[in-house]
């Protein structure tokens, strides 16, 4: 399923090369955040943009999140596109304030006179830095009226969802998981065509990257490509999965999850974010509260924990393809009705 | 730097007054429903920050924003409209603590100390566009020990943004006093990044304008941020209906006395200049009318369409799926 | 259902009393926030303390949330037990990641050896003051692992459960609804009896306040008390409507959920939080997890927008009683297996 | 106050050294498979650090902690096994960033300015129960310039708590130049508090010693926080693994070089002032063999029981339910 041939490039190249692009094709997009502009950023996801597009576009800020975020606001308020760079998506908590109360709900405070059309991107999930380097609290942001929640699972969708995004009229929160962004797109299980330009792709639909039968698993980010070697490991031992990739948590399409679950036999939502009021309770909520009797049976597979700091207690407790192999499994071979003790 | 027209000003004080206490009043009348925080004895502040601004000029407001709407140019009948939860500047959604206007371009928020970051995003903005343009970014004595503020300092001074910190100091934050929130100067807050900080007397429209000029000044040549710091003194309780236990009798008639109330103590000052009587009893009336007549206005904007309600939390309705059952 | 006989008290008083004891007891309890000392809190709730515990013990602060949510961590790792109040819960956003990185996550980082028994007690929910100060949150705290969360939807457990948080050894989420605080107790649509002291009220064990049959209400803090006006409401049209009282969204009692969800026909999420990615979905789910084919019916009422501030843009998204019950009665009658087109 | 024991510092300062090249190396054999954040060039503030705290002081660290935790008396096996993943002094559960001990009061957060709030709180809670104890919060220069630092230095100044606010000014904030990222002086961000502020030479444990000195003193008898800016500059990239591109050669070799290198700085003035080179050999033989020691010893530590990886994260197992399905 990996069409990218020989591509070197890892993710933040990609993401770096689409941020070029837009910021040749729109004179208001700027950059801002930590080690963006010398550096690059710390992932490389905005390297070389200074180089092409000087000082007064490309910004590194003092470590001051609420006072870039909320001048990012300011800024797209007074006309810029700005994308700004939250490095690790675990500090949004010094500067939730600007994205929860400002960002989010400047276009309703003020009837639709004002807008905030900037991107907040953010590196979330776990290559190892313990519990404040780690999490991904996409649900933290999704919670949220006002924020639109991309959450790219492939090279793809990394170019693809970046392009939606900057473009749009409202704010929205990228996150970019670490593995993808330093992952070459070539040694993914999935990664999409990527010779031609980069074509937006629009917010709220969601994806089936692999039919099922069995079981549908559905998830975002990189989970979604630990959710395919599960898949394919699953399909040796005669359990038939499906995977389909959210794409987008806020918009999120609804109809699209309520028509895969219609169609599967066990459906499992996989998540590197938190297991509790979070995407897992989301989707499957949407499917029972839509499919009633109908619907097939549920199950969620997630963090549960704040991340540990050695290798193998992190192992235990952060989703892999093995644990969402063995997720899968047991609940296919579940019985279907399950009341606890 | 020319100097202020003090008959102008009271002229314009004694509006703003009045407009003040027309939204108190529409709190009893049961016309607004939510907090209301208004800015009555602040009035000095406001009519120089007037005296300072230039229509395309910006300001980022905080709880207590009318009279820095008023003083930027913002239409005082959508203004009224809103705090009257008609569809006035914000149709309605907003509110009086969520005032926005595009041109001039006014807005506020209810959480303390975040003016200041969204003041130098847009200050970001016009730096380079319009250069001579300057944001102000209001915060009261309180909301200067908010980490949002100092973070805005910093970065306002290393990007030298045209930005000016406006702190309006009544002295407390709800019922905590400066001294018990506040260690130091307010006016020094600016010093450890190099912005220059000027103290006033927020109760005289001279003295505030003597300190906004040199402040907007260097804003306007792109030399960068300021702190002003304008002492004064709240007539009400923190909110409307606010029991205001907190603040000592004596304290209260000392700054509401005829000699230092604002309002009265320009009054007295015109009439020692030799201004008649009668002119100010005209500007009062004069006031009077006027904050009369936008409030019949006011009161004859429609109420949002209930339908609506969930417009405008995207670009494109329905965005995110409502509520279901 | 009201026991209160003709108690004046409110809320408010109820919780400064509980705190009152509960200082009185133990000498490491101490009392921070904003106007908490010589007001006694915006909303009473911290009345009298100071006077008679002195300003050793009680604290007025700064606006300064990060710093003083911040020492209130550090000072219970160093063996006090502090109850810190965040004025408003829409306030948060400045100091989350205290909240979310230092408080929830102090005793997993440190294995055990480092605890942070405190209580952040703050006011939510709507009384007319718009986007920026009527939210609920509870989910996003909810959502962090580390933090307990309890939202107490009457008089009894507004005390009871305090005095279970003071005591607790983990860092416990307070969510004090104003309408409970600002309430006469008498005028509740519920209350118990209040004549005996205060005993405390376990964590993670719902209660149910009203038999139903036809549909059970799922609600927590005040938006219980608005579901028994409702089911009152139903009862007069013949339908039979139960009333569950969640308690603590962490631990949540979800054993207890799925009791009470396998003995009724349809079940109801009523929350004035957000709908999205909250307690709403995290109980549907919970619950079509367990039951699956077995599950009843399921749905949500809850707070979709950023809260508007004129009075009918206000009562057209926030859940009323009136609401609950349209709801509830929607629920009732649309047919079992419903499929979106 | 007494002077600093030049000898001993070079003694410990050697152990600093090669501790934290052990803990490089076991980045490069995956013994640690995170980031991590060495002190290698800022040991001489570690070592007045520690001249001047008592056992039962507390520190509260950065993402860059190692040292101070040395400095404090925490036990280095207990560390050093953390640090290896094992199950040290979080049960293998915190790691690098995330040092806890009870006895000496030790910790540290892995987000910038976070520890400024905690330590006021630790200072609180100290402050009556024991007069005389010093709570110290350690920053980077890129740290202070958040919110919470600056919200941190009020608060402190206001309840006089007994905390030294030290910041390790190594230049730079990962690849951000100190002074692209930071208006004005560091050592003046205490003025507007009222908190007094001292610069110097990070390099000299002298230099640090006699600013920290002030400033724990001042903290010791009650007259509440400073702040202490010691100038230095990290010798390794900001984590182990980084191609540091951002640093001007010239820059990196002049800091390194052996007479601004803070160890052999003080070898060469021990030297001079007639310090046998043997006895400064044996000193470097000895730390080398000490912290060979605890290395051996770190690695007989057990790792953590995978079986537990749910425990801990409420008081009670299971207090919220675990994995499904
Ligand atoms: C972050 C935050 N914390 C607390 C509040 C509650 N609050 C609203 S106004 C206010 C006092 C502000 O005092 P000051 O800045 O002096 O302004 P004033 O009301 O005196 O004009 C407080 C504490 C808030 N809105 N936002
Ligand atoms: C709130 C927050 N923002 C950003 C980061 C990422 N980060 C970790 S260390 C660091 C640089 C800190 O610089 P400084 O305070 O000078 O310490 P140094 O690394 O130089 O010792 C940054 C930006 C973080 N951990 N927390
Ligand atoms: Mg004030
Ligand atoms: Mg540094």
């Amino acid at each position: 399923m990996n069409a990218a041939g020989s591509d070197r490039r890892n993710g933040s190249q990609l993401v770096a090369e689409t941020l070029h692009a837009e910021m040749d094709r729109d004179p208001s997009v700027i950059v801002l955040g930590e080690d963006v502009a010398e550096l690059g950023g710390v992932f490389g996801a905005t390297r070389r943009l200074r180089r092409t597009y000087g000082d007064e576009r490309v910004l590194d800020t003092p470590i001051s999140e609420t006072a870039f975020v909320g001048a990012a606001i300011g800024a797209a308020q007074a006309g810029l596109r700005p994308v700004v760079e939250l490095m690790f998506v675990d500090f949004l908590g010094v500067c939730f304030d600007q994205i929860m109360n400002q960002m989010a709900k400047a276009r309703y405070m003020s009837g639709g006179a004002v807008t905030a059309p900037l991107v907040l991107r953010s590196a979330v999930g776990c290559i190892g830095a313990a519990a404040q380097h780690s999490q991904v609290l996409s649900a933290t942001f999704a919670h949220i009226p006002g924020l639109k929640v991309a959450f790219p699972a492939s090279p793809g969708d990394l170019r693809g969802l970046l392009l939606t995004a900057i473009r749009d009229d409202d704010p929205v929160i990228f996150l970019e998981h670490k593995w993808l962004l330093k992952t070459r797109v070539a040694e993914l299980p999935f990664c999409e065509d990527l010779s031609e330009p980069a074509d937006a792709v629009p917010f709220g639909e969601l994806r089936r990257l692999r039919d099922g039968g069995d079981v549908t698993i559905v998830a975002a980010g990189f989970m979604v490509q630990l959710a395919l070697t599960a898949a394919e490991a699953l399909e040796a031992e005669g359990i038939r999965a499906g995977v389909v990739d959210v794409r987008t948590l806020v918009p999120l399409d609804r109809e699209g999850l309520v028509r895969e679950a219609a169609a599967a036999d066990a459906l499992l939502v996989v998540d590197d974010d938190y297991a509790d009021y979070g995407m897992c309770g989301e989707v499957i909520a949407t499917v029972a509260e839509a499919l009633g009797r109908g619907a097939p049976r549920l199950a969620r597979h997630a963090l549960d924990v704040p991340i540990p700091a050695n290798r193998a207690l992190e192992e235990a407790v952060v989703p892999s393809a093995a644990s969402i192999a063995a997720a899968a499994r047991g609940l296919v071979s579940a019985s279907a009705a399950q009341v606890p003790a | 730097m020319t100097a202020i027209d003090l008959a102008d000003a009271y002229r314009t004080m004694a509006v703003y007054r009045r407009f003040e206490e027309a939204v108190g009043a529409a709190v009893v009348t049961g016309e607004v429903h939510g907090e209301m925080h208004l800015g009555i004895g602040q009035e000095a502040i406001a009519v120089a920050l007037r005296a300072m601004l230039e229509p395309t000029d910006a300001v980022v407001s905080t709880h207590r924003p009318h009279l820095h709407a008023l003083a930027l140019g913002v239409d005082p009948v959508a203004l009224l409209a809103e705090l009257l939860e008609r569809s006035g500047l914000s149709g309605g959604k907003g509110g009086h603590m969520h005032l926005f206007s595009r041109d001039p371009q006014f807005m506020c928020t209810g959480i303390v100390g975040a003016s200041a970051p969204l003041a130098c995003g847009d200050a970001l903005a016009q730096q380079r566009r319009d250069p001579g343009r300057v944001t102000v970014a209001v915060a009261g004595d309180g909301s200067m020990n908010q980490g949002a503020v100092f973070e805005s300092m910093n970065l306002a001074a290393l990007w030298r943004l045209p930005v000016v910190f406006l702190c309006e100091d009544n002295g407390y934050g709800i019922s905590v006093r400066r001294d018990v929130a506040t260690a130091g100067q307010l006016a020094d807050r600016g010093t450890p990044f190099g912005i220059p900080g000027h103290a006033c007397d927020g109760t005289d429209p001279e003295a505030v304008y003597a300190a906004l000029g040199p402040a907007f000044e260097r804003a306007r040549s792109g030399d960068g941020p300021s702190v002003v710091v304008a002492t004064c003194y709240r007539f009400r309780g923190h909110y409307e209906g606010d029991a205001d236990t907190y603040r000592p009798k004596g304290e209260k008639d000392d700054w509401m006395s005829a000699p230092r109330d604002p309002l009265s103590r320009l009054r007295a000052r015109l009439e020692a200049a030799g201004v008649p009587v009668v002119e100010l009893d005209a500007a009062d009336a004069a006031a009077e009318a006027e904050v009369a007549g936008w409030l019949e206005a006011a009161r004859s904007v429609p109420f949002p369409d209930v339908d609506r309600v969930r417009d405008d939390v995207y670009a494109a309705p329905g965005a995110r799926q409502g509520v279901r059952a």
